[in-house]
């Protein structure tokens, strides 16, 4: 088949074999474990090419169908979604690896289900990730978040309750956005995104537009979970089973983040983000209580999943930060921090996975002498830790790096004493924990009769954890050619 | 609400009833070209009938019918079938859902082949509507008999 | 007033959504949200077809042997093709709400927000 | 480079066994050591190796540059390393604290670091590498895991980091600045900016790399610091941290800064009186300590704050007196360590008013720690007194008798707060129960006590002997000041 | 909380309604809606799919795509209670 058509079968190959592996698991339930994970490398080999392509030959158009655009929905990637969508499918793919001891220990009779829906999340993340056109994303979005609803209910005693809440928040979200489309529909009669990117600036002046702007910003805001809207967040991926928790955790507010920069910066015109309306002042503001908050709320927390939820709030504040500032510097570290966060929230919601699995407890004061048990999964943590630190060579200084950059350039000392403030907060969080899994060797009352049959976790968990600490470790000091390979070229032209 | 009250009247209404619903729910889908309706109508038509089934007798009546095995293959048949199709126009040469091209491999011409390939995905659809809405109501309702006995 | 009466239809909708959403987020009772949910869809689907309505446009068929079809006598189809799609959303987003509320019954044996926080406590 | 390579060896060797693992970190310190020595007749010669890894930021890479200043700091950390190691051997074998895997583990990481921060040619990879040796350093404070050393390990974090985001806030206006970080002789600042922009961003600078330099306000970390076992004392006072946070300050005056434009700022007035305040001010407080270490750690902070005044007299011979003071400190800090870890293995004794007739028990340590002390309070023909010297001569030459004033009263200090322990430990009666006779500690710690003493006597009569530290401090300084 | 949820309903429908203002009037066959994109599906439909039902031409064709995300919406929503109802080895 040619190269051209690699873009659909990305999406489209999870899409089958998630129909498939229900018809596999019916004869052999244990062949629906390599399929997965045979579709998953394919998408993410796909995706490389892809993105390959994309940088070589410019921006890949693939219409369904064989429909013109504004008539057919069509696949548009450029280095921007070329980038996460390489994100999305890589990082999928590791989690997809862990999740098979996970889904052993925790409920195998389901382990058909639970894998095909596992390839309908990760089918929906990647089709809202290329598509071209509004509705087809809200259709996306909207199968991303069936399947997550069901995957996070899975968990522990609270998480039905919590999935309930998520899918509340998670519907007003979708409807606010469908409702973004219906305005922009009626008012210029596309739901293409090129296309209403061309018939946009001469409407700008339309009330319109307006109020289509402001119900997609907080549609995708909750989808996101940015500050206020953020609610669901921690119980969901709280209660979530470690497999569930540690995909969704760094992708789905990652993916929301990506349509986010998306939409208000390609679809509108980047000044009416930034210029006419105030929308880029309040998402800094917002952004400020995001991360104070998030950072705040963390150190308050006793469960050591718990406070990653909160920690991630905390990161999509940076993201969402970035995009406010609305300039090049800032801009960059935000792009930059969806793939710095979705390794450190992967290889962190991973660690956890691997303790509970081991059957540590999750609580902060009963990790002593965890790096004797463990010590490998242990110096992931903290390599993880210092990244979301932001401690060099780690990935995470150098996006905080620009983020703080952006805030110079566009004169926000505010934000800027934020930014470092919260590093600061993160290093009491993180160096809590560190010292409770190091210095505080496990000599304590019980500890040691219940700690001395853990091991160290299995090789299909230790492994990607393994490859996701390299990434961590070696992605910041390749970031000055990320930045100038890809990122460079995802930044909409207005900011060049 | 599955009561163990039965009807006679009731169950042989229904017993006479379904079959209509069925056919009337492949015209749906069938005839869903040139007049309202389409896959996914049909498909909760045929789904609901088989409800009504359940409602009016009980599960196990259902499950001589319709077995879950059968339901679950289904679902997914549906799905694949419209995807497979799909596909077909890929392998064809053309784009993913481009059902021109299946008149390389139709007697017919590409507008007819559009035509027929919406037929084909009309039919997915309906299949696995209709599997899907029993399979909901099947967990549902048999959840429900679980906790009362 | 002409603004009223020449867009009806948005202010049904619009009422009916606030209606949605009022119920959604601040009923305690699950079931109440859901239906609120529903609600709140539904207006969103009145508002999408309203916007495909043409006046003297009939239903989007072509009858048989038309000669010459020109847009402005057949509604616009695109509205009700995005609305099959978002009802069938809908109706699958139910289903799992509805399974999930039963787990939650299970467990709690009620469906009272404030009784089950009550609980988890 | 070369730092890279070796830590890269104590990473994967770091596992192994005790005998195996101490062996490895002494040949990995040899190693280094030894490729560190071979680089300085290239530069003593005037030349300049580069060496560039990897892009990091549009305009700044991941880049190391060998010039005269980092040599000499980079052949100081080496060889101390060396004696550190081999007694640090000696003395945990001594001690038989637990854990020593890590301990050597992030033993050689700081090592790494420290010479990253000599080698590194701009601000991003000196802060990279300065980043390093915070977090490495952690572990090492807070090794003997009891409640205090973590609560000591604790406070070094809080303040250190905080530095550490000043810092990453005055780079990140230094780059919007000028678009660059590389060092330059000289500064590269000069003509962007307003002034009082300038003058903020010195003054964050100096605080943030001030923190690691334990300039007076924020010396606080510096006598907590000192519950960690006495070889990282001595690494962190001698060595690596405090003098890598002066020799960050030393960069930022010299290379960033310029000597021109903080003359025409007029910022280094402002840095002297800092210094000279930290100078005095520890020094009295120093000799309030009865803890010896304690009383070495405010010694310390008074000699850096030497080192920084020399700097930031922006004379010749005020310059190249600091950049060789680090030297000389450097060696004899490191043996009254020592000499202090010594004493604290063989005797359990931590108190200076304990320390009666200690002398005639160990002479060879005390006989070394006099001669340390006497070189720190500058008499000749100590390395010392060199180093002082100098300093002097640069106040004079900055026309500022104050600051000489400042130095005398600096050494008179010295005497005053070394005097007292060296009297007693000699020329009074043992306390009663304390073993009297020959009660050396073990070869592994005498030795390199023996060595560093010595070569601080012999940095003292010949300062271009050996590794010619004095003609590569003339060199930097001059480079700086551009005259030749 | 009640309170708080009334001014939210209050404020997004006072917004929407404002969105309104410069909305076409209902049915008018003029709004950009129906001039964009619409009238070639309505125009075109026969002679590009042989389908007179325009309605299902676009469902099926013009944005197949959509129906295909629908139905594995409608997929996942059966396989999600499957998996979340069903007592299995039972």
């Amino acid at each position: 088949m040619n190269e051209i058509s690699f873009p659909i079968l990305i999406i489209v190959v999870p899409l089958i074999s998630a129909f498939f592996i229900i018809l596999v698991g019916l004869l052999r339930r244990d062949l629906c474990y390599p399929l997965m994970i045979l579709t998953l490398s394919f998408s993410t080999l796909s995706s490389i090419s892809v993105l390959k392509e994309v940088l070589w030959g410019g921006t890949i158009h693939y219409r369904l169908g064989g429909w013109l655009p504004p008539w057919g929905i069509e696949y548009v990637i450029d280095p921007l979604n070329g980038f996460v969508l390489l994100i999305v499918s890589a990082i999928s793919l590791l989690i997809g690896i862990t999740s098979k001891r996970m889904v052993e220990r925790e409920f195998p009779e389901k382990a058909t289900f639970f894998y095909c829906l596992f390839l309908l999340q990760v089918t929906g993340l990647l089709g809202i990730v290329v598509t071209g056109d509004l509705f087809n994303l809200y259709v996306f979005l909207e199968i991303a978040s069936i399947a997550g609803y069901a995957l996070i209910a899975l968990g522990e005693d609270g998480a039905p309750f919590a999935s309930f809440n998520y899918m509340i928040y998670g519907t007003v979200g979708a409807c606010f956005y469908l409702l973004g489309v219906g305005y922009l529909y009626i008012a210029t009669g596309s739901l293409n995104m090129a296309d209403l990117a061309q018939i946009l600036p001469s409407l700008l002046s339309s009330k319109v537009v307006l109020i289509a702007f402001a119900f997609f910003m907080v549609g995708i805001a909750i989808k996101m979970a940015l500050f206020p809207l953020h609610v669901w967040l921690p119980d969901a991926y709280t209660y979530a089973p470690s497999a569930v928790s540690s995909l969704v955790a760094p992708l789905t507010t990652k993916v929301g983040a990506y349509v986010m920069i998306r939409v208000a910066l390609t679809v509108f015109p980047p000044a009416f983000f930034i210029e006419t309306l105030p929308a880029a002042l309040m998402l800094r503001w917002i952004a400020n209580g995001a991360i104070l908050f998030g950072c705040i709320l963390a150190l308050a927390q006793k469960d050591l999943k718990r406070m990653l939820g909160y920690v991630l709030i905390a990161e999509i504040g940076y993201i969402a930060l970035g995009v406010g500032f609305g300039n090049r510097n800032g801009l960059t570290g935000a792009i930059l921090h969806i793939l710095n966060d979705a390794l450190m929230m992967a290889c962190l919601f991973l660690f956890v996975g691997a303790i509970t699995y081991q059957g540590w407890p999750r609580k902060m004061d009963q990790l002593r002498g965890l790096h004797r048990k463990m010590p490998l999964t242990a110096a992931a943590f903290v390599i993880a830790g210092l990244s979301v630190i932001g401690v060099p060579p780690t990935c995470g200084f150098f996006s905080k790096w620009y983020l703080v950059l952006g805030a110079i350039d566009s004169k926000e000392w505010l934000s800027m004493a934020i930014l470092l403030a919260s590093s600061l907060f993160n290093a009491i969080l993180f160096f809590r924990v560190i010292e409770k899994a190091y210095f505080e060797s496990g000599k304590e009352h019980g500890m040691v009769q219940r700690t001395m049959e853990i091991k160290e976790s299995p090789l299909t968990i230790l492994l990607p954890l393994l490859v996701l600490t390299a990434g961590v470790l070696s992605l910041g000091l390749f970031s000055g050619k990320i930045i100038s390979g890809i990122i460079r070229f995802a930044i909409p032209v207005y900011f060049k | 609400m599955i009561t163990h009250f039965y009807d006679v009247i009731i169950q042989t209404v229904c017993r006479l009833l379904i079959p209509f619903i069925q056919v009337y729910g492949l015209y749906v889908i069938a005839h869903g070209h040139s007049s309202p309706g389409g896959g996914f109508q049909g498909g909760v038509i045929l789904g609901a009938s088989f409800i009504l089934l359940c409602l009016s007798h009980d599960l196990q009546e259902m499950r001589k019918r319709l077995t879950r095995r059968t339901i679950l293959i289904f679902c997914s048949l549906g799905v694949t079938i419209y995807a497979g199709i799909g596909f077909v126009c890929l392998l064809l040469g053309g784009n993913y859902l481009d059902y021109g091209r299946l008149h390389r491999i139709l007697p017919v011409d590409s507008v007819a082949a559009r035509s027929l390939g919406i037929f084909g995905i009309e039919v997915g659809v309906g299949i696995t509507v209709m599997a899907v809405m029993v399979s909901i109501f099947l967990d549902l309702a048999s959840e429900e008999k679980v906790r009362e006995g | 007033m002409e603004l009223i009466i020449g867009k009806y239809n948005y202010w049904i909708y619009i009422s009916l959504m606030m209606i949605g959403f009022y119920a959604m987020i601040a009923k305690k009772n699950l079931v109440k949200k859901l239906i609120g949910m529903n609600i709140f869809q539904t207006s969103i689907i009145l508002f999408f077809i309203s916007t495909g309505s043409k006046i003297g446009g009939t239903i989007p068929i072509v009858e048989q042997g038309a000669q010459v079809i020109e847009a402005g006598q057949y509604i616009n189809p695109l509205p009700h093709v995005l609305m099959l799609t978002a009802i069938v959303v809908m109706v699958s987003t139910f289903g799992v709400a509805l399974a999930l509320l039963w787990m939650i019954y299970r467990k709690y044996h009620t469906l009272e927000e404030d009784e089950i926080l009550r609980l988890r406590r | 480079m070369v730092s890279a390579v070796a830590a890269l060896l104590i990473l994967l060797t770091g596992e192994r066994r005790r005998n195996l693992r101490e062996g490895w970190t002494l040949i990995a310190s040899l190693i280094k050591c030894l490729i560190v020595v071979s680089m300085i007749p290239a530069i003593l010669h005037g030349k300049v190796i580069e060496w560039t890894l990897m892009e990091l930021l549009p305009g700044v890479s991941f880049q190391f540059r060998v010039d005269a200043f980092g040599l000499f700091f980079a052949t100081l950390a080496s060889c101390l390393w060396i004696a550190t190691s081999v007694y640090s051997i000696g003395y945990m074998r001594g001690t038989q604290s637990m854990s020593q895997t890590r301990f050597f583990f992030c033993f050689a990481l700081a090592l790494h670091g420290a010479l990253g921060i000599a080698f590194s040619a701009n601000l991003l990879t000196l802060f990279v590498f300065y980043e390093i040796l915070t977090v490495s350093t952690f572990p090492l404070v807070a090794h003997k895991e009891t409640d205090e050393a973590i609560s000591g390990g604790r406070k070094y974090l809080a303040y250190l980091l905080t530095g550490a985001t000043l810092v990453i806030f005055s780079m990140g206006i230094t780059y919007t600045l000028t678009g660059t970080l590389d060092f330059k002789a000289g500064g590269f600042l000069k003509g962007f900016g307003s002034d009082s922009l300038l003058k903020l961003l010195f003054a964050t600078f100096i605080i943030g790399f001030g923190t690691k330099a334990a300039l007076m306000p924020l010396h606080e970390w510096l006598p907590t610091a000192m519950v960690a076992p006495t070889p990282v004392s001595a690494l962190l006072h001698a060595v690596a941290v405090v003098k890598a946070g002066v020799f960050c300050v030393l960069r930022v005056i010299l290379y960033v800064f310029g000597p021109e434009l903080l003359s025409a700022l007029d910022l280094w007035i402002i840095l002297a009186y800092v210094a000279s305040f930290t100078i005095l001010l520890s020094g009295m407080l120093a000799l309030a300590q009865d803890n010896l270490k304690r009383r070495l750690a405010f010694s310390t902070i008074n000699n850096l704050a030497i080192i920084i005044l020399g700097a930031s007299l922006l004379s010749p011979s005020g310059i190249t007196g600091s950049i060789f003071h680090i030297a000389a400190h450097g060696f004899m800090k490191i043996t009254l360590f020592f000499v202090a870890g010594a004493i604290y293995v063989k005797t359990h004794k931590e108190k200076v008013s304990e320390l009666d007739g200690i002398g005639i028990s160990m002479p060879v340590t005390m006989a070394s720690f006099a001669v340390a002390s006497l070189g720190i309070s500058g008499i000749p023909p100590m390395a010392g007194f060199i180093s002082k010297w100098y300093l002097c001569l640069g106040s004079l030459e900055a026309k500022e008798i104050l600051f000489l004033l400042v130095l005398l009263a600096s050494a008179l200090l010295d005497i005053a707060y070394f005097g007292p322990i060296i009297y007693h430990s000699f020329f009074k009666k043992p306390a009663v129960g304390t073993p009297s006779g020959m009660a050396e500690a073990s070869l592994w710690m005498v030795i390199p006590i023996g060595v560093c003493a010595t070569v601080s006597v012999f940095l003292g009569i010949s300062p271009n002997a050996l590794v010619r530290f004095f003609q590569m401090a003339t060199l930097a300084a001059k480079s700086v000041l551009g005259v030749d | 909380m009640k309170w708080i949820a009334l001014i939210a309903v209050c404020l997004t429908g006072g917004l929407l309604i404002y969105g309104t203002v410069d909305m076409p009037n209902w049915g008018d066959p003029t709004s950009p809606a129906s001039l964009h994109v619409s009238p070639r599906y309505i125009e075109k439909t026969v002679e590009e799919t042989g389908v007179p039902n325009m309605v299902t031409s676009v469902l099926a064709d013009y944005r197949g795509y959509d129906t295909l995300g629908e139905t594995t919406v409608i997929f996942t929503a059966g396989m999600a209670c499957l998996l979340l109802l069903r007592r299995f080895g039972k």
